[in-house]
């Protein structure tokens, strides 16, 4: 068993250096690597690239890096919830490149599967298409989108071995497994690292070899952005 | 006058047939789940991986990892499935869901559509709308047919950036039910208690009556 | 939940026809839809086009539709192990396409994510390539490479529900999960159809929506090629 | 004379490297795995889609669900990993594999490999061998230097239909051990037993011997 294991996130975020781009998953606040991105708050590296989904809200997630202007470009597909996020935007101080979400994730998984690029119908006519090559397929427009580039991938999961062996959980898992091995380093915290063996191999998300370093997050706070419930 | 939004969810809900798999935007579409007519079977998927939605969690029972694409707690129904976004969309674009629903800033009369930004105000994204559009056999737009500042949203041409283009099929909004044609928007069903007059005022694109107008009814 | 069982594998191989193009699951005779099979050998369709990583041994998977001249094209990228194939292929019978493995899986998975084209490097420089449009990414040459379309995909899983959930076992599990969807209507036989709500949604491989049919195998022979073993 | 395809084997398991994700193809390939140097942790991959191979099983313990992609019965070590045959090749053509092992046909001294089809004899396919070759930075070629009929299989050229070119970086052969170079074949290693001469005879393709030539020491 080859062992991916750190002993804490100072470790796991060692060469995160100004002006990387990194790969965060997450859906909104869920299945965000939260340890890590304390981490990179503590820090202070600048001029960052992020991809993710989502950036979070004002005061946690990567609205955290937003406050400290740790980012200098955004790539997501959704940046609704964040009034520090919008200022940034509008008055030009974050760059920002937004990407359908189905793209976003597919540009991930290309990385992680070596497909240099491929064709999707989402965004023809519009103006993420422009300056994109388009192609006909069976009577269809189809933009071709390239395999992102990142330094480093950092994503959360629910239980993972030290053989970087990841299981995530419920809708917590969304862009984390795309992201594994999409990056040149991956770095995976979570809930509970469980000696190896424990895991079912036929139950594992994600096989360790996409994963170079994992650790058990110290605390997850799991913030709900939005508590809709019905009553009894 | 004209329906409320539970009331247009309610006549959108009147479209769904027994084994579709559908995807609701955010807004109105989300309401649509609360009406389903029984007797069928459906399942809700929402893009950041979940299919089989059931409804919100009892209080005290919400989990942050069971989330919906509006960030909302969520619980799932027997048979549901959690799968990464990768997968999700694999749904979404190979055309593997039966139905979609979503808002809408503006529809133009040849069935574009545009929701995500008005440049210079307000940039919240796309989010997985664009892979929806471009993808769905099946695009019914939810919304209400005029903006607050009274502008109709039924256009000639939308004036703001697409988010897909010769996409929608049907629009339900408070006043009417309208499909997509080579003609224009045709009006198909009006809400009870709206005039046709009402109506055309509240339509800047094209509209052509159908022959077949009838009300709307949610007996 | 939406019901894709079928009572037995007649009912779920109706429609397929003389003809047609199916994909099939398995890699040598592991994980193969023994069940389905045998019910196209029994019903006689012609003229199939097949599109399977391997074509069976000569007296079973596939290579029992090659002994009845059932297929008129096979789309493969590895047929050692079949005599009976071998003969067919080189008399000109049979049409055979080989293509390399990974693309095969890609172009299944293409398929089934809306995925028109997409750009491999395997077989850059090769015949394979002969023909097909290359374009270079990141100094390196890649082939472009379109999704497969088929009539019928057919799988075989360890664990089902009706909702059409699957779970496969081990390394049964395959070209399985990748050819669901991909065809215009999947059918899934698997070992045992248990009721909905008694698989963990957490652990689903495949979620029903890309299954439409569902059964369980009335037998699974299961028949090892290459029995390996150590002494205790 | 020369080595056995065991101790071929044996010498390349001297290339592999503590963390090394592994795949080695079928026939001497395969014996790798039974060399494993003390003290490094490796892991072994096979396409059809299982990571952490173990042992052959015991008698009486084959599971028709568990082989390689030989089709040979396995056992799978602590933290293996079952995945499908797109994820698979994620592995492989995301040159997330560090070291691929294959056996040849023929190999040409600019690093092209043969070892899939003879044209009109004999085509088994090229299995999982094209995006191996395409993709890995690190691949060593195991076979046997001369064919049944004492043909060199070192080649100026190719004569066999290609299955990646200018990919191969090493080639272990019964006789020594090569590197491929812009000059051609570099001979780094000798077989104990084997003359430099008897090499040059059995290499058709452009020979050069290392400065640093050693015999192959296995101790």
């Amino acid at each position: 068993m080859i062992n991916k294991k750190v002993k804490n996130v100072a470790t796991a975020i060692e060469g995160v250096e100004d002006g990387m781009t990194l790969m965060l998953g997450g859906f909104g606040l869920c299945g965000i690597p939260e340890n890590s991105i304390g981490a990179l708050v503590e820090i202070g590296v600048k001029n960052l690239t992020c991809i993710s989904n989502n950036a979070g809200v004002d005061d946690f997630g990567l609205g955290l890096l937003l406050q400290k202007k740790q980012i200098k470009k955004m790539i997501a597909s959704y940046v609704g919830e964040n009034a520090e996020f919008e200022r940034q935007m509008l008055s030009g101080e974050l760059e920002v490149e937004l990407t359908p979400q189905g793209t976003l994730a597919e540009r991930c998984r290309a990385a992680q599967a070596g497909i240099p690029a491929f064709y999707t119908p989402a965004g023809c006519g519009t103006e993420v298409a422009e300056g994109k090559e388009t192609r006909e397929f069976k009577g269809k427009m189809h933009v071709l989108e390239t395999a992102y580039e990142a330094d480093f991938s950092i994503v959360k999961a629910w239980k993972g071995d030290e053989a970087g062996n990841l299981i995530f959980k419920g809708t917590a898992r969304n862009f984390n497994p795309a992201m594994c091995g999409a990056g040149k380093i991956t770095i995976a915290e979570v809930e509970e690292l469980v000696p190896v063996g424990s895991l079912d191999p036929n139950q594992i998300h994600i096989p360790g070899i996409f994963v170079n370093r994992i650790f058990q997050g110290a605390k997850f706070e799991k913030r709900i952005e939005q508590r809709t419930v019905r009553s009894k | 006058m004209g329906l409320d939004k539970d009331t247009i969810a309610k006549r959108i809900a009147q479209e769904l047939k027994n084994g579709f798999y559908v995807n609701l935007g955010i807004g109105i579409p989300t309401l649509v789940a609360n009406h389903v007519p029984p007797g069928i079977a459906i399942e809700f998927q929402s893009e950041n991986g979940v299919m089989g939605i059931g409804q919100f969690p009892f209080e005290g029972e919400e989990d942050a990892d069971l989330i919906n694409a509006g960030k909302q707690t969520i619980t799932t129904m027997p048979g549901a499935s959690f799968f990464d976004s990768a997968v999700s969309f694999s749904m979404i674009r190979g055309k593997h869901i039966d139905l979609t629903v979503l808002g809408a800033m503006e529809v133009a009369e040849n069935g574009d559509i545009a929701n995500w930004k008005i440049p210079g105000k307000m940039v919240k994204g796309m989010g997985g709308a664009m892979d929806l559009v471009a993808s769905a056999e099946n695009i019914i737009v939810a919304m209400m047919q005029v903006n607050k500042r009274g502008e109709s949203k039924l256009l000639k041409k939308c004036s703001l950036p697409l988010t897909g283009i010769k996409c929608v099929k049907k629009i339900v909004t408070e006043l009417g039910v309208y499909e997509i044609t080579p003609e224009g928007f045709l009006l198909v069903e009006y809400a009870p208690g709206v005039s046709v007059e009402k109506i055309k005022n509240a339509t800047e694109g094209t509209l052509i009556v159908s022959e077949d107008l009838k009300e709307m009814s949610f007996s």
